[in-house]
């Protein structure tokens, strides 16, 4: 029988855990037995999860010790609750003491849950401030971004403080869903159902375009594996190459970003579509076709 | 939320060594299922807390057969779902009880 | 003879068709209608109580024509009778409340089917009947020939002739009983060319077009995303091909358009092909160009397909495989309803889709409380061909088992149901009694909107497993069979348990275990796409799907 | 500028201040008895954009590289209605330019800043996330409306009925608006009344601990009990 990959999007969260990581080498902080589950869900009658949507724990990849850290996008969208937050907290805490070589961050998420909303927007404060101390201390973090929810809301803040985000094609990085935008601002501003309007405004192929994202790969679990074991492995070389090396900010390398940053934003108002840019770019109205692999190129030697 | 709880007679499969595993995930028409060793070898377990009201004979039912398909005396399983069909139901209940046997 | 006897003329509906043409000339030029005109057009030559048929199914719309009819006055054009195969606009609904059309005869009412059903208990329309497809376009030439169609093409050169582009669907049926009985042919248009890739109306037989001021919509109603198809699916569809197509060798077929069907078509080059099956089932297809079938025809599958209607998107993809799809000397698909209809009914040896409702005799329903939905094709492909006089290994098969083994003088056509027992927690596909009959008692109408009749139905497949209805010998058995399939919905649990062995002991019943199937097996990595970027995958880059399906 | 909020600034800082409005950000600098803070906050309840965001960073930036070695504290004044919705703003990464402000508020702790937030007006959502909430003390004044979204949204998308909700929110702090559940929550450490002289309890901000103590805070308040309990079962977890 023909096989195709192993969807990275389809998959869950415990099988890419399983598929990202040396076989049999991954061991979970506070699973599923011990039913540590929302109290807040529960109150109001919503059905829980035996690990709050979130898996935590140590393993290997290409046999150095990694932390990982994997949302489950398909329980509550993958939205930060108090126990879910507070598993990535500690598990970032831990990395700060146990010096992993990378912690591996899958982000598959909407953002804050609303049930139990103000402890979530907490804990994403608290995510911050933990992930920022795991850079401190050297310790590069890695965001995997291709489930179906994507990274939104603090989550999409959350992935651009990691040093690399790995993205695939179907990934999608953003602060409000267009959903919400289509409900405030009219369908006019964002066509929420024009999905592939959707994908050209914060998909992977735009987010690497803008250099928000390191590397786009295919929808594939081993190629997920494969780019992080690569980053993880020669990873300062690898972030030399692309004169990346943001793990410690200083005040140059942030007001580098603060002069970048605003160049972006004096771009001017047509550019409401990323096809606008690609086609300004040079690379035609092709780019949907285009490969993981053949956009990666493309983009390499623009850039250079 | 509507709980259920299920203590059938089942014949154990001494060669089966379970691993606490969890299969599954809790998303609209889906269940998880956590599979863990019970306390008595001739009995299987069940434990469901489900968003669908109104199902326990159904439930009965599904769960009933299941315990007579398989030899699992000696397991718990527990289950939490989010309006996952019969169909589904026993689908993960056989796919997580292969999986052991697999393991 | 009587010489007292006054001349009889036999030329009134020419006379009439004269007179209309004479009314309208203020608001033409030529053929060609302004569209400011159209209205004015339509007032002028439309006289009460007129037979009209409005082009639309579920893909093309005459859109801009059935607007310019509902924005006529009621005090002009009144108490029309609509004969059409579908209702699907607001506008068709409009027509009824002003006045202007009063009675309806038609197939199916989809997206309409709540406000149709509102207008039919307020007593604003009269419903003729609810047909099949073929049934309504055979009363085209019987007693519903139109006096005025408005049908939408592609394109018009200037002097009227049209090209219907790859969704041709039932334009030539209408046009045909339109034109040849001295009605008048109305088209709206994309565009106007100076040189049509291929002429499919001639301008004989067209007597007004206009170019519509935006195309005429249509849906991708026959795309699903794989992405959707769930393991229960993958599984019915693992039964369906080694239960049935492998076991009656089915070549010539016809499919429903849901996710269980899409899981069949994708499972053909993996699932079928492990079990050796190319070149032996489904080689011959009536259906639309659906994009789940791009797999199965490049991995040399499918080796003809004969459609319907065209899909969203399919174009490029259809154009390239002109061994597979009938396409004309410019390379542009043609379609046709009335004719892959007829394939379908008489052509085909296995019909297979799903339902809303399945009762104990095996009839099914689609219609829901408050909703009058109608058929469309299916009870047409869902139906034993008793005409039929050509033999085929399936049909021949089919038919020695509905007959005790012996052979017959007929053989039978096989009609599938694919149903989850359960669609949702609440909502079992299998009732004792159909919402059907409800429907009749509130509605008023002569018979329950059944969509395949019982006894037609020759298997039933469940995630439980299939039942062959024709083994059944007595109603009896053929209750517990179905019962014996209908897992753990009210109708499934109250089977006689020890009769349903007996039927599997006599293979009427087979679990998934009998066919060999094992049920760890069905998962979607079994699909031959996952995702419509691997159907585009699959297709070189040809097929281009709509924007609401693509994410990237 | 609005005269709360040049109301407020006289209450803070009666020795004086020189606080230019730039848009909707307030920049400058306010004098207190322990010395020169420098003062970066939003008014309006501006809806935060990439422009705004930009600003913001910009004075973190600046007030890091003026101070050198001798860093002062920054007084973050929080009064945002959310981000921005935007399609364009969403194309630019407006996730990214948050990102950035709170790289720059980290560095100015890092670099030994102190970091107050005073919430004056609305925090909700993403614009607090950006800034407000990643201060080292996190204050509310009087009349301060904190929130991730109003509970009849919060029904709307839930499915859960309006009502029940309402219900809930009377004894859980978790979901439902307020500053008094963010303070249960320890997500903000105190809450300011009228009667107060605020300058005199600016000053006692001015000194403390930078550690995140709010999953501490939380269990001490009786709001958020899992917090701290369960981070620290990772953390030792075999």
């Amino acid at each position: 029988m023909r096989g195709l990959a192993q969807s990275y999007r389809e998959a869950l969260a415990r099988l890419r855990v399983q598929a990202l990581l040396d076989p049999g080498s991954f061991s979970e902080w506070v699973g599923p037995t011990q039913r540590v589950t929302s109290p807040h869900l529960a109150a109001l009658e919503a059905p829980v999860s035996f690990d709050d949507g979130v898996i935590v724990g140590q393993g290997l990849l290409h046999a150095h010790p990694v932390i990982m850290i994997a949302q489950e996008g398909q329980f509550n969208g993958g939205a930060v609750g108090e126990v879910h937050g507070a598993k990535i907290r500690g598990a970032l805490l831990r990395a700060v003491r146990d010096k992993p070589g990378a912690v591996l961050l899958c982000i598959d998420s909407g953002g804050v849950r609303l049930h139990e909303a103000n402890a979530g927007l907490i804990a994403i404060s608290e995510i911050m401030r933990a992930l920022f101390a795991v850079q401190e201390a050297g310790i590069p973090v890695i965001a995997l971004i291709g489930g179906a929810c994507g990274a939104f809301g603090g989550m999409g803040i959350v992935a651009r403080l990691c040093d690399v985000i790995i993205i695939s094609e179907e990934g999608r990085i953003g602060l409000s869903g267009p959903e919400v935008i289509e409900t405030v601002k009219g369908v006019e501003e964002f066509d929420s159902r024009d999905r592939a309007l959707v994908w050209r405004i914060t998909g992977g192929k735009i987010r690497r375009t803008l250099g928000e994202a390191t590397l786009l790969v295919d929808d594939d679990i081993a190629a997920f594996r494969a780019a992080a074991g690569e980053m993880v492995g020669a990873r300062s070389l690898f972030l030399k190459k692309r004169g990346l090396n943001p793990t410690t900010s200083s005040l140059q390398t942030l007001q580098a970003a603060q002069q970048q940053l605003g160049a972006r934003a004096e771009l001017d108002a047509e550019i409401r579509d990323g096809q606008v840019l690609w086609s300004r770019m040079g690379l035609g109205d092709q780019v949907s076709l285009m490969s993981p692999e053949q956009f990666n190129r493309r983009l390499e030697a623009l850039e250079s | 939320m509507e709980t259920l709880h299920l203590d059938l007679p089942a014949i154990q499969d001494a060669s089966l060594n379970p691993r606490a595993a969890l299969y599954g995930v809790v998303s609209s028409g889906n269940l998880e299922v956590l599979v863990e060793r019970g306390h008595d070898a001739t009995r299987c377990v069940f434990e469901v807390q489900t968003a669908a009201h109104g199902f326990v004979e159904v439930w009965k039912a599904v769960l009933t057969d299941f315990a007579a398909r398989h030899p699992v005396g000696g397991l718990s399983f527990a289950i939490h779902d989010a309006g996952a069909t019969p169909a589904v139901v026993s689908l993960r209940l056989d796919q997580a009880f292969q999986s052991l046997r697999g393991a | 003879m009587d010489a007292l006897q006054p001349i009889r003329t036999w030329n009134h509906e020419a006379l009439r068709r004269q007179a209309r043409l004479e009314r309208s000339m203020p608001f033409s030029r030529g053929k060609a209608v302004a569209t400011r005109d159209m209205v004015s057009l339509l007032e002028a030559l439309l006289e009460p109580g007129d037979r009209v048929c409005l082009e639309g199914n579920n893909q093309k719309q005459a859109d801009f024509l059935a607007e310019s009819l509902a924005a006529c006055s009621p005090q002009r054009v009144h108490d029309l009778h609509l004969v059409q195969s579908v209702l699907a606009l607001p506008a068709h609904i409009e027509l009824f409340e002003k006045g202007i059309a009063r009675r309806l005869d038609f197939s199916f009412a989809g997206p309409q089917a709540h406000r149709l059903a509102r207008l039919v208990q307020s007593r604003s329309i009269e419903i003729g009947a609810i047909h099949t497809y073929l049934e309504l376009f055979g009363r085209y030439f019987i007693d519903l020939t139109p006096q005025v169609c408005m049908v939408a093409a592609q394109a018009a050169d200037a002097g009227g002739n049209l090209y219907l582009g790859a969704n041709t669907e039932d334009t030539p049926v209408i046009v045909e009983a339109t034109a040849f009985k001295s009605g008048i042919v109305i088209a709206q248009v994309n565009e106007q060319l100076e040189r049509l890739p291929r002429v499919d109306i001639p301008a004989s037989w067209v007597d007004f077009f206009v170019v519509a001021p935006t195309p005429n919509h249509i849906e991708p109603l026959f795309t699903r995303d794989p992405r959707h198809i769930t393991e229960i699916q993958v599984l019915m569809a693992m039964m369906a091909i080694k239960g049935i197509y492998a076991e009656y060798g089915v070549e010539r077929l016809n499919h429903g358009i849901g996710f269980d069907t899409a899981a069949i078509e994708l499972l053909l080059p993996t699932y079928g092909e492990s079990l050796g099956l190319k070149g032996k089932i489904a080689r011959y297809w009536a259906l639309n160009p659906h994009p789940t079938l791009i797999p199965a025809i490049e991995a040399g599958f499918v080796e003809r397909v004969h459609s319907f209607g065209s899909e969203v998107g399919m174009e490029a993809y259809v154009a390239a495989r002109p061994d597979v799809f009938f396409t004309g000397a410019d390379g542009s698909l043609r379609s046709n309803r009335a004719f892959c209809q007829t394939a379908g009914l008489y052509a085909c040896d296995l019909f297979i889709g799903s339902t809303l409702q399945i009762d104990l005799e095996g009839n099914s329903s689609t219609a829901t409380l408050g909703r009058i939905t109608g058929f469309g094709g299916a009870p047409n492909m869902g139906s034993d061909a008793r005409g039929r006089r050509h033999a085929s290994a399936a049909w021949l098969k089919a038919g020695q088992e509905k007959n005790g083994g012996q052979t017959s003088v007929r053989g039978q056509k096989l009609v599938v149901q694919t149903v989850e027992t359960w669609r949702e927690p609440g909502h079992p596909a299998f009732v004792e009694r159909l919402d059907a009959w409800q429907l009749k008692q509130d509605m008023g109408m002569a018979l329950p909107p059944i969509m395949i009749y019982g006894d037609d139905v020759s298997h039933i497949v469940t995630e439980e497993g299939i039942a062959n209805l024709l083994l059944c010998r007595s109603p009896e058995e053929r209750e517990q069979a179905i019962r014996g399939v209908a897992g753990y919905t009210p109708v499934g649990m109250a089977r006689d348990r020890a009769l349903v062995e007996n039927l599997r002991d006599r293979g009427i019943i087979r679990r998934p275990v009998d066919m060999g199937i094992d049920v760890r097996d069905a998962t979607r990595d079994l699909l031959a796409a996952r995702s419509i970027k691997d159907l585009v995958r699959a297709s070189g880059g040809l097929y281009q799907p709509p924007k609401q399906f693509r994410n990237w | 500028m609005r005269s709360s909020k040049q109301t407020l600034l006289d209450r803070l800082f009666p020795m004086g201040h020189a606080i230019a409005q730039e848009g909707l950000v307030l920049r400058g600098w306010g004098e207190t008895k322990q010395g020169r803070v420098h003062v970066i906050g939003t008014t309006d309840h501006a809806a935060i954009d990439t422009r705004i965001a930009l600003t913001l960073s910009d004075a973190v930036l600046k007030a890091i590289a003026a101070d050198g070695s001798d860093p002062r504290p920054i007084v973050f004044i929080a009064d945002t209605q959310g981000q921005a919705l935007s399609r364009r703003e969403e194309l630019l990464g407006l996730h990214g330019y948050f990102a950035h402000l709170a790289r720059c508020v980290n560095l100015a702790r890092q670099q030994g800043h102190r970091l107050v937030t005073l919430i004056d007006g609305e925090a909700v959502s993403g614009g607090f996330l950006a800034f407000g909430l990643l201060a080292d003390c996190i204050v509310a004044l009087p009349g301060a409306e904190v929130r991730v979204m109003d509970l009849r949204a919060m029904a709307r998308i839930t499915r859960i009925p309006f009502e029940r909700l309402t219900e809930l929110a009377q004894i859980s702090p978790v979901f439902a608006p307020g500053a008094e559940n963010y303070w249960r929550m320890g997500g903000i450490h105190a809450l300011w009344t009228e009667a107060e002289d605020w300058s005199e309890q600016l000053l006692v901000l001015l000194q403390g601990n930078p550690e995140d103590e709010r999953a501490r805070l939380g269990a001490e308040r009786g709001g958020r009990m899992l917090a701290a309990i369960v981070a620290q079962q990772v953390f030792h977890a075999h």
